[in-house]
C-alpha cells in the first residue's frame, strides 16, 4: 500500500474554530493507504511546509494530502514546494476544508463529519495520482503577422525591433492596407499617407522582416511555439527579384480596368502598382485583365521591360515555414451595401458613395487630385448628405453592432466638404453621435460649429429626381419629414471582417463569433490573445476599430508574441488527454469534442485478430501542444481509451466511493 | 395554353373598363386562359379589415375557397394591387395559422385549405414562356416613349406575404414594357403608396400622394406612367386634374371654382397619360380601337400614341 | 423516514466557475447546509454521465453537476456538450424511476456564490424531502 | 415479386458475383434447423449461393460481421435492407468498415415477422451498388402506416412509450423486474451493431465503471450505461431484444435515447441515414433546450 | 382593463415588441402620409414605450396610415408598425374613438357589399358624398365617367348575396367580444 501522508491545516483559527482539526488528523490516520497524518498551524507558512518535507523524508511518504484552503490558493505553493522533495509534484491532493467547509458551515459537529469525508476523499484520489511530468517544448523563434494593414505593421516592426524574426504576409501587392486609401485621419487631420508611408517603408528595410506580398496563407499545422505554415505566393509574373519599379511597363500597357485601390473611380492598367508609394515598389500584373494571360496576344511590358523581368509563365509556389507565434491582423472590409439597401439605390446611383470612395476623391493623389468631383458629372457638389450607420445597427438589413470609427468619419468627411467646398452645404443623418475618443468630441463639436447640419434621423429612402438625389427621412428633433435635394451621398458603411478571413480562423482553429470577428481568449482579461495558444489578434479583425485603438492593439499583441519568442521554450501543463491506443477502436468520436483540434485520427501498425496479419489501423491521437485538458473528450469515448491525466476516470470514480465506504 | 383561376375584382367592370379590355385582349394573343371565378364576391379593400378583422380576411377567402372547389389544379390571378393584397393575405394566413383557418372556414360556410397560390398580372407576365409569347405576338413597336413604370405598394408588400425580393426597385414591368420598344425611366416612386385608399374619406390627406408620384415621374422624363393596377391607375388619372389645378393656383395666386375641372381638361402640357401596362402591350400587339377603350381615359392618350407610334399606324387604333 | 435524515450529496464542480463561486460563498462567509461534497473537475464537460449513476449506485441521495454559464466556458465549448449529455441523462433516470429532484445540474459562475448557496440549499431541501435513496442499490445492497 | 422469386434472384446474383470474383464473400442468411429461424451466414464458392435464403424470418442484420472481414483483402458482398443499410451506415461513420472494400446488394425488405419491424420506416437501403428489386409500395408486411403511428403502443417508440405511461415508481418497477432477470450475457451488445469497441468497458481487466457483479442494481447501471453509449448512434433495429435469451424488453431504453433526442433538439433525429453526420452528443447547438439556468 | 394592460394585449396582437424600436426614425422618414399624421409611425412606437396608448388611439395616424408597409420593410429592427396600428384602430373603434368620415366610407362599404356582393362604386361614393357632408368632391370627374360608360347606374349584383350578408354577420359576430370566446379580447366600457 502506498504511503500517504495528511496534512491537516488549522490556517490559524479561520479552519481550527470552525471544525475539530485533531478529529480530522486522527481519522485521517485510520484511512487505508495513509502512513502519517499531523496537524499545523500555518501550513503554508514556512515552518509548515518544512514539516511536510520532513515528515515525507522520516516517513517515506509516496503522497501527500493537504487539508487546508481552496486548491485555487495554494496548490502551486505545494507543488512548488514538493518540488524540493522526492515526490513528484502531482502526487499531491488538497481538501478544501476551508472555503467550503470550515467558512459556510456553522454546526462544528457536521462541519468536521464533512471535513473527514473530504480528506478521505482526497486520500482516495491521491492513492490514483500519477507522477506527470510538465513538457518542455521548443519555441521557434519567428513570427508570423497576416495581414499587411496598419496592425500587421506595427506588430511586424514591435517584433523586429525587439529582435525576432517577423514575416509580414499580406495578399495585395502592397502592404498599407485600409489606412494607404484614407486622405486625412481624425481628430488631427493629419495626413495618413505622410504617418503611415515611413512605417512601410521601414518594413521594407528592416533586416529582421521578411515581407511576403501577394501571398496567402493555405495550411497551418502545430501548436504554440511550434507552428509550421504553408504560404502560398501567388503568381504575380514580374520578377521582383530583378525589378527596380521602373514604371515603363505600366506606361504602355493598353488595358484599362478598374482601380480597386480607387474603389472604382479611376482606371489602372493590367501591370500596375497598387498605389504610387506601394512597398515593395514594383508591379504586378493582374492575370484577369492581362490580355496577354488571358488570350496570348499582346505582350507589350515584356517587350519594354528593360531587365527581362516579365514571366509570364510565372506560377502560385508553396512555402513551408516554421513560426513560434501568429498575429493575426486582417483588418476589415466595408460592408456591401449595395447588397443591403434597395432603398438606397442598391448601387444604381453613381452619386451615391461611401466613405472609402469619398477618402480617394478627396485625397491628392487619388483620381481627381484632391478635387471633390461627383462621380456621374464631375461637377462639384453644392449639397452632400452624409449617411451613417449603413449597415451598422441594423440587424435586419446589416449587423446589429455599431462599427465605431464611421462617426468621426462623417465629421471628418463634413469637415473636409465645408472645408474644400465654401458656401456647399452638408447634412449629416444620424441617429446617435459617438465620440469617446481623445480629442473626438472637440472635433465633432468644431465640425458642427463650421455649420454642418446634423439632422438626426436615418434616412428611408434615396431617390432620383432629375440631377438630385433626394434624401428622404424624418427629422426626429422636429418630428417632420424632411427631403435633402443632395448632389452627392455620402454612405458611411460598415464594417466587416476581411473576406476570406472566416477560413483562415478555420486553418488557425481560432473561433469566430456570429459576426464573423474573431473571438478573444477572454474579452476583457486577454483581449488580444485567441483561443489557440500562440495565436494573437491586432487591429480590425476583432471587431471594428479606428487606427489608434488598432496601433494600440497591435503592440500589446506585439507584446504578447515577443513574451513568447523570448522563451527557448515553454513548459505546458501535463494534465491533459492521453489515448491507449490499445483499447481505442479508432471512431473518432472524441475528435469533434475537442474544442482545440488537439484531437485526430492516425493509422498505426497492427494485426488482423483474425489471420494475424500485419495491418494499419486507425487511433486517436492527442497533440499535447493544442490538448489544454479539459477532459470533455473523455466522455466522449464509451471504452475510456481517452482519459485525462490527473483527473482520470478511475480517479473521480475512487473519490465517489470514498465517500460511501 | 396556361390557366389561372381569374379573380377580376369590382372596378374591372366599371372604372378599370379599358384596362380589362385590354388584359382579354392581351391573354388571348399570349395563351393565357383566365377562367373567372363563380360568383365572386368583393374582397373587402381597406373598409372591411379596418372594421374587422374577422371580415378582412373571410370576405377574400370565399372567392378563393369558390376556386379551390372548383378548380383545385389552377392558381389564382387578379389585375388589382388592392384584392391581390387581400387574396393573398387571406392565403397566407390561412396556410400559416391553423386557428385562422378554423375561423375563416367556420365564417365562408366551407372548406378553404390554401393549396394554390395568388399571383397578381405581373407574376403571369415575367413567366419566361408567357414572356417569349409577348415577343411573338407584338406588331408594332414605339419609339420614344419614356415610360415610368408604377407597381403600387400593395403588388410588392408586405414582403413577407408578397415574396417580392426587391421592394424599393422591382423591374418585372420595366421589363415587359421595354419588350414594345418603350424605355422604361430610372425613377423614385414605383412602389409608394398613392393613397387610393382613402380618396374618399381622407382626401385632403391623402390626395398629395399622387401628385407627389406625377411630379417624380415628370421630373424623371416620362411620357406615361404604366400601372398594375386599376386603383393606382384611376387615382393617378382621374385627380390630376384638381392636382394640376392646385398646383397652378399655388403658383400663380388664382384660385378656381373646382367643378370647373368637370369642363376644362388638364392642361396637356402638364397632364401625364396613365395607362396600364396590358394596355401598352395590346397597343403593341395591334389591338384596334374598338377592341380599347382608350378614349375613356381621363388624360387624353392620343397625343402620346400618335407620338411614338406615327401617325398612321395609330389612326389605326384611335 | 426518519426527521433527522442528512443526506450526502455529491456535487461536480468545474475548476473555473462553479468550484470558483463556491470559494467565494466562503471568503463570503455565506452558510449552507453540510450535506453537499464537491468533486473539482477541470469542466463540467468532464463530467462522465457514468459518474452520476456510479454515485446512485453506491447511494448518493443527490447528485449536482455545474458549470460555467452557456457561452462562458473557460475551454469554450465544454459546457454546450455537457448541457446535452445531462438533459439527455436527466430524461434517461427518469425514465428509469429515479425521482427528478435526485439529479440536478446548474450554471454557475464564480461570482455567483449566492446562487451556489441558494442551489446547495435547495437542493438539500428537496432531496431531504425524498428520503434517503434506495434505488439503484437495494436487492444486492452489499458491495463489489 | 414472391420471396421465392426474390430468393432465387438473390441466390443467382451471388452465385454470379462470386463466380466473377466481384466480392470474396456474400454475406446473407441461412435456414437454421428450426423453423421460422435464419442465420447470418458468409457463402465464399458460387455453389454455396443455393444456402442463402429469403422469407419472413431473415430477420437478424446482416452488418456487423462485416466489421471481421475488413481487414481481408478484396470485396466483402453483403446482403442489406434498410435496416442493414443504415448500420452500414453507421460502421463507416465510426471508421469500422471501409466503403470501397464493400460491394452491397440492396434487397428492398417488405417487413418480417417481428414486431420491431413494425414502425420501420426504411424499407429500401439507403446505401447500395446495386438493387435487387424495386420496393413494393403495396406490400404491407410491417411498416407504420399514418394511423398506426399515433396508436398507443404502435408508434415508433412503442416500447418506450409503454414504460414512460408508467408513473415513477412503476417504472422503478419495471426495469427491477428487467434487471433482476438479466444475465449480463452480452448478448444484446454483442448483436448490436453499432456496439464496436475494440474492447468493451464492461469486460476490461480492472472494471473501473462498472462491476461485474450480477445483480439488478448493477444490471441495471449496465443497461442504462449501454442505452447513454449507443442511444444517439442506435438505428432502431431492435436486434438488441431479439437476442436476450431472456426475452427482456429493453429496447425502450434507447428509443428514449432518441425520443428525448429529438425533444431537446427540437428536431427529427435519426441515426444511420448517413455516414458523414455527427452523433447527437457529438454535436451541440447554441440553442439546446436548457433547463439548468 | 387598464391601459397598460390594453396596450400589452394590443401589442401582442399584433406581435409587436415596443422596445425593439429605437428610435431611428426611418419609418417616419418614409412614409407617404406622415405630414398629414399628428403622430408619425416613430411617434407610434415612442407612445408605446411609454405607455400612452390614448395618444395613439386618439391619434389621426390610426385613419390615415394606408397599410403600405413602406415603415415596417425598412425597419431596422423589424418593427411591424402598421399591424400594431391595425389593432389600435379596432380598439379605437371599441371605445368609440372612431374617426368620423372613415367609419361613414367603411360602413358604407360593407352596406354596400352587404347588398349586391360586390362594390358599386357610384353608390359607395354618392353614399359618402352625403353621409360625409361633402357633396362636391371628385364631382368634376363624373360627366366623364358618365359619358364614357365607366360607371354605371345599376349595380352589379352577384348571385350569392344573401350568402354574402351571412357571411358578414358571421365575422362581425366572430370579432364581438360578448360572442367570440376563447379569444384574447374582453369587452371595453365606452368612454
Amino acid at each position: 500500500m502506498s504511503k500517504v501522508g495528511v496534512f491537516v491545516c488549522h490556517c490559524g483559527t479561520n479552519i481550527a474554530s470552525a471544525l475539530d482539526v485533531f478529529k480530522v488528523a486522527e481519522a485521517a490516520r485510520a484511512l487505508p493507504g495513509v502512513a502519517h497524518a499531523a496537524e499545523y498551524k500555518y501550513m503554508c507558512s514556512e515552518p509548515g511546509q518544512q514539516l511536510i518535507l520532513d515528515a515525507i523524508n522520516e516517513h517515506g511518504l509516496k503522497r501527500v494530502v493537504i487539508a487546508s484552503c481552496s486548491p485555487r490558493m495554494h496548490e502551486t505553493t505545494f507543488r512548488k514546494m514538493l518540488k524540493k522533495s522526492k515526490i513528484n509534484e502531482y502526487l499531491l491532493e488538497i481538501a478544501n476544508i476551508r472555503e467550503q467547509d470550515a467558512w459556510v458551515h456553522a454546526d462544528f459537529e457536521k462541519a468536521t463529519e464533512k471535513a473527514i469525508d473530504l480528506v478521505r476523499m482526497a486520500v482516495a484520489k491521491a492513492l490514483k495520482d500519477e507522477p506527470l511530468k510538465a513538457q518542455t517544448i521548443p519555441i521557434t523563434k519567428r513570427a508570423l503577422v497576416i495581414g499587411g494593414g496598419i496592425a500587421g505593421i506595427q506588430a511586424a516592426l514591435d517584433i523586429a525591433d525587439a529582435g525576432h524574426e517577423a514575416v509580414l504576409l499580406e495578399r495585395e501587392p502592397s502592404i498599407g492596407g485600409h489606412m494607404a486609401m484614407l486622405d486625412k485621419t481624425f481628430p488631427t487631420l493629419d495626413c495618413s499617407a505622410c504617418i503611415s508611408t515611413p512605417k512601410m517603408v521601414d518594413v521594407g528595410a528592416h533586416p529582421n522582416i521578411t515581407l511576403l506580398t501577394s501571398a496567402e496563407v493555405d495550411a497551418v499545422k502545430g501548436y504554440i511555439g511550434n507552428f509550421t505554415v504553408t504560404i502560398r505566393k501567388k503568381a504575380n509574373y514580374v520578377n521582383h527579384d530583378i525589378c527596380t519599379g521602373c514604371g515603363a511597363c505600366e506606361q504602355k500597357c493598353p488595358v484599362k480596368t478598374d482601380s480597386a485601390f480607387n474603389r472604382g473611380l479611376s482606371k489602372r492598367t493590367a501591370i500596375y502598382k497598387l498605389f504610387p508609394q506601394a512597398v515593395p515598389s514594383k508591379p504586378v500584373i493582374d492575370a484577369e485583365s492581362c490580355l496577354k494571360l488571358k488570350n496570348g496576344k499582346c505582350g507589350v511590358c515584356e517587350k519594354v521591360c528593360p531587365l527581362g523581368c516579365i514571366d509570364y509563365g510565372d506560377e502560385d509556389r508553396l512555402v513551408e515555414m516554421d513560426f513560434g507565434a501568429i498575429i493575426v491582423a486582417t483588418g476589415y472590409r466595408p460592408a456591401k451595401w449595395q447588397r443591403m439597401y434597395d432603398e438606397y439605390g442598391a448601387g444604381r446611383y453613381a452619386d451615391v458613395i461611401d466613405g472609402l470612395q469619398f477618402e480617394r476623391l478627396v485625397n491628392a493623389s487619388g483620381p481627381t487630385e484632391g478635387h471633390i468631383a461627383r462621380p456621374s458629372d464631375g461637377k462639384a457638389p453644392k449639397t452632400v448628405a452624409i449617411i451613417k450607420c449603413v449597415g451598422s445597427r441594423d440587424p435586419k438589413k446589416g449587423h446589429a453592432y455599431c462599427s465605431r470609427a464611421c462617426c468621426m468619419a462623417a465629421a471628418k468627411h463634413a469637415h473636409q466638404l465645408i472645408d474644400k467646398l465654401p458656401g456647399s452645404r452638408v447634412f449629416v443623418f444620424y441617429i446617435d453621435v459617438r465620440t469617446p475618443g481623445k480629442g473626438y468630441e472637440e472635433f465633432y463639436d468644431q465640425t458642427r460649429k463650421d455649420g454642418a447640419v446634423y439632422v438626426r434621423g436615418r434616412v428611408s429612402r434615396i431617390y432620383k429626381e432629375g440631377d438630385t438625389l433626394v434624401c428622404q427621412g424624418e427629422d426626429t428633433l422636429l418630428g417632420k419629414q424632411v427631403r435633402v435635394h443632395a448632389d452627392l451621398v455620402i454612405l458611411e458603411t460598415a464594417m466587416e471582417p476581411s473576406p476570406g478571413s472566416g477560413a483562415l480562423l478555420g486553418l488557425l482553429g481560432c473561433a469566430k463569433d456570429a459576426d464573423g470577428w474573431v473571438t478573444e481568449a477572454h474579452p476583457k482579461l486577454r483581449p488580444v490573445e485567441t483561443q489557440v495558444g500562440g495565436v494573437f489578434l491586432a487591429g480590425a479583425c476583432q471587431g471594428p476599430k479606428d487606427i489608434p485603438d488598432t496601433v494600440a492593439q497591435a503592440s500589446a499583441s506585439a507584446a504578447k508574441a515577443i513574451g513568447l519568442l523570448n522563451k527557448d521554450e515553454m513548459e505546458t501543463s501535463p494534465m491533459i488527454a492521453k489515448i491507449e491506443e490499445d483499447k481505442c477502436s479508432g471512431c473518432g468520436a472524441c475528435g469533434p469534442i475537442c474544442p482545440y483540434k488537439a484531437i485526430a485520427l492516425e493509422k498505426i501498425p497492427a494485426r488482423d485478430p483474425g489471420t494475424g496479419k500485419k495491418i494499419e489501423r486507425l487511433v486517436a491521437r492527442v497533440n499535447a501542444g493544442l490538448c489544454q485538458g479539459c477532459g470533455a473528450c473523455t466522455v466522449a469515448c464509451r471504452t475510456g481509451a481517452i482519459d485525462l491525466l490527473g483527473f482520470r476516470n478511475n480517479q473521480i470514480l475512487e473519490e465517489v466511493d470514498a465517500l460511501w465506504l | 395554353m396556361k390557366r389561372y383561376a381569374y379573380f377580376p375584382g369590382c372596378a374591372s367592370e366599371s372604372t378599370a373598363k379599358s384596362a380589362t379590355l385590354a388584359n382579354e385582349f392581351v391573354f388571348g394573343r399570349i395563351g393565357i386562359d383566365l377562367v373567372e371565378i363563380e360568383d365572386w364576391n368583393c374582397c373587402g379593400a381597406t373598409s372591411a379589415h379596418t372594421l374587422s378583422s374577422a371580415l378582412g380576411l373571410a370576405l377574400p377567402a370565399r372567392p378563393l375557397a369558390r376556386a379551390e372547389a372548383d378548380w383545385p389544379e389552377l392558381d389564382v390571378v387578379t389585375g388589382c394591387a388592392s384584392c391581390y393584397a387581400r387574396l393573398k393575405l387571406a392565403n397566407h394566413r390561412v396556410r400559416a395559422d391553423k386557428s385562422e383557418r378554423y375561423m375563416v372556414e367556420k365564417i365562408i360556410g366551407k372548406p378553404y385549405e390554401a393549396k394554390r397560390e395568388v399571383l397578381n398580372f405581373l407574376d403571369i407576365l415575367s413567366d419566361p414562356a408567357a414572356r417569349a409569347n409577348i415577343g411573338a405576338a407584338l406588331l408594332r413597336r414605339f419609339k420614344n416613349l419614356k415610360a415610368a413604370c408604377y407597381y403600387g405598394c400593395l403588388n410588392v408588400r408586405p414582403a413577407e406575404i408578397t415574396g417580392a425580393e426587391n421592394r424599393e426597385n422591382p423591374m418585372a414591368m420595366d421589363e415587359i414594357a421595354a419588350l414594345t420598344g418603350a424605355e422604361p425611366v430610372e425613377w423614385g416612386f414605383k412602389t409608394e403608396c398613392c393613397g387610393a385608399a382613402h380618396q374618399n374619406d381622407a382626401a385632403l390627406e391623402a390626395r398629395p400622394l399622387a401628385g407627389r408620384i406625377l411630379d417624380n415621374a415628370r421630373a424623371c422624363g416620362a411620357d406615361v406612367i404604366l400601372t398594375a393596377c386599376p386603383m393606382c391607375q384611376l387615382n393617378l388619372e382621374m385627380r390630376q386634374g384638381e392636382y394640376i389645378r392646385k398646383r397652378e393656383e399655388k403658383r400663380t395666386g388664382k384660385a378656381r371654382f373646382p367643378l370647373l375641372d368637370m369642363v376644362l381638361p388638364p392642361d396637356p402640357e402638364q397632364a401625364i397619360p396613365v395607362l396600364s401596362i396590358t394596355e401598352l402591350l395590346a397597343v403593341a400587339m395591334g389591338a384596334g380601337g374598338r377592341r380599347l377603350a382608350l378614349d375613356a381615359h381621363f388624360v387624353p392618350v392620343g397625343r402620346l400614341i400618335a407620338g411614338a407610334l406615327g401617325g398612321r399606324e395609330s389612326e389605326a387604333i384611335l | 423516514m426518519a426527521v433527522d435524515f442528512e443526506p450526502k450529496i455529491l456535487a461536480f464542480c468545474c475548476n473555473w466557475c462553479t468550484y470558483t463561486g463556491a470559494d467565494l460563498a466562503g471568503q463570503s462567509r455565506m452558510k449552507y447546509p453540510e450535506n453537499v461534497r464537491v468533486v473539482r473537475v477541470p469542466c463540467s464537460g468532464r463530467v462522465n454521465p457514468q459518474f452520476i449513476l456510479r454515485a446512485f449506485r453506491r447511494g448518493a441521495d443527490g447528485v449536482l453537476v455545474c458549470g460555467c454559464h452557456p457561452g462562458d466556458c473557460h475551454y469554450a465549448t465544454g459546457n454546450y456538450f455537457t448541457r446535452r449529455r445531462f438533459m439527455l441523462m436527466r430524461e434517461l433516470l427518469e425514465f428509469n424511476g429515479v425521482d427528478p429532484g435526485r439529479f440536478h445540474a446548474r450554471w454557475i459562475s464564480g461570482s455567483e456564490a449566492a446562487k451556489f448557496r441558494d442551489t446547495v440549499s435547495e437542493v438539500t431541501r428537496t432531496v431531504k424531502a425524498l428520503g434517503p435513496n434506495e434505488r439503484f442499490q437495494e436487492a444486492s445492497g452489499e458491495e463489489s | 415479386m414472391t420471396n421465392g422469386q426474390k430468393q432465387q434472384l438473390i441466390r443467382d446474383r451471388a452465385a454470379a458475383l462470386l463466380a466473377d470474383g466481384a466480392v470474396s464473400c456474400i454475406v446473407g442468411w441461412r435456414q437454421t434447423r428450426f423453423a421460422g429461424k435464419t442465420a447470418v451466414c458468409f457463402v465464399r464458392a458460387p455453389e454455396d449461393a443455393t444456402l442463402l435464403v429469403w422469407n419472413e424470418y431473415t430477420i437478424p442484420l446482416t452488418a456487423k460481421y462485416l466489421a471481421d472481414e475488413r481487414w481481408t483483402g478484396g470485396k466483402a458482398g453483403i446482403l442489406a435492407r434498410g435496416c442493414d443499410s443504415k448500420a452500414i451506415n453507421r460502421l463507416l461513420r465510426d471508421n469500422q468498415l471501409e466503403r470501397e472494400k464493400l460491394y452491397i446488394v440492396g434487397l428492398p425488405c417488405e417487413g418480417k415477422a417481428d414486431e420491431r419491424c413494425r414502425p420501420c420506416r426504411q424499407k429500401t437501403p439507403l446505401v447500395y451498388d446495386e438493387l435487387l428489386w424495386e420496393e413494393d409500395s403495396a406490400a404491407d408486411g410491417g411498416g407504420t402506416s399514418a394511423a398506426d403511428a399515433d396508436a398507443p403502443g404502435r408508434g415508433r417508440f412503442f416500447r418506450a412509450d409503454e414504460v414512460s405511461a408508467l408513473g415513477i415508481d412503476a417504472r422503478y418497477d419495471y426495469w427491477e423486474d428487467v434487471y433482476a432477470r438479466c444475465i449480463r450475457c452480452y448478448a444484446c451488445r454483442n448483436a448490436c451493431p453499432v456496439c464496436s469497441c475494440r474492447e468493451c468497458y464492461v469486460d476490461m481487466h480492472r472494471a473501473g465503471f462498472q462491476s461485474k457483479r450480477q445483480n439488478a442494481a448493477d444490471n441495471r447501471v449496465f443497461g442504462v450505461t449501454r442505452a447513454f453509449h449507443v442511444g444517439d448512434r442506435c438505428i432502431e433495429c431492435g436486434e438488441c431484444e431479439r437476442v436476450c435469451p431472456m426475452g427482456l424488453p429493453i429496447l425502450g431504453q434507447t428509443q428514449k435515447v432518441i425520443q428525448t433526442a429529438e425533444a431537446l433538439a427540437g428536431a427529427p433525429y435519426e441515426a444511420g441515414l448517413n455516414a458523414e453526420d455527427e452523433n447527437f452528443l457529438g454535436k451541440f447547438d447554441l440553442d439546446d433546450k436548457d433547463a439548468f439556468m | 382593463m387598464t391601459d397598460h394592460e390594453t396596450l400589452a394585449r394590443l401589442m401582442a396582437d399584433a406581435d409587436v415588441r415596443q422596445y425593439d424600436c429605437y428610435q431611428c426614425g426611418k419609418c417616419s422618414g418614409g412614409c407617404p402620409m406622415a405630414d398629414a399624421m399628428d403622430l408619425k409611425p416613430r411617434g407610434v412606437m415612442r407612445c408605446a414605450q411609454i405607455g400612452s396608448l390614448g395618444r395613439i388611439l386618439n391619434s389621426n395616424t390610426i385613419w390615415l396610415c394606408t397599410g403600405c408597409g413602406a415603415c415596417a420593410d425598412r425597419c431596422p429592427h423589424d418593427v411591424n408598425v402598421p399591424a400594431l396600428i391595425e389593432e389600435a384602430r379596432y380598439e379605437a373603434a371599441r371605445r368609440g374613438l372612431g374617426r368620423h368620415d372613415s367609419e361613414v366610407l367603411n360602413k358604407a362599404f360593407v352596406a354596400n357589399i352587404k347588398a349586391f356582393g360586390r362594390n358599386h362604386e357610384m353608390l359607395l361614393a354618392g353614399l359618402y358624398n352625403v353621409l360625409a357632408l361633402k357633396p362636391i368632391q371628385d364631382m368634376a370627374s363624373v360627366p366623364h365617367m358618365l359619358k364614357k360608360n365607366l360607371i354605371g347606374i345599376k349595380p352589379n349584383r352577384i348571385g350569392a348575396t344573401r350568402e354574402i350578408a351571412e357571411l358578414i354577420e358571421r365575422a362581425e359576430k366572430w370579432d364581438d367580444p360578448m360572442v367570440a370566446t376563447g379569444r384574447s379580447q374582453t369587452p371595453e366600457v365606452k368612454k
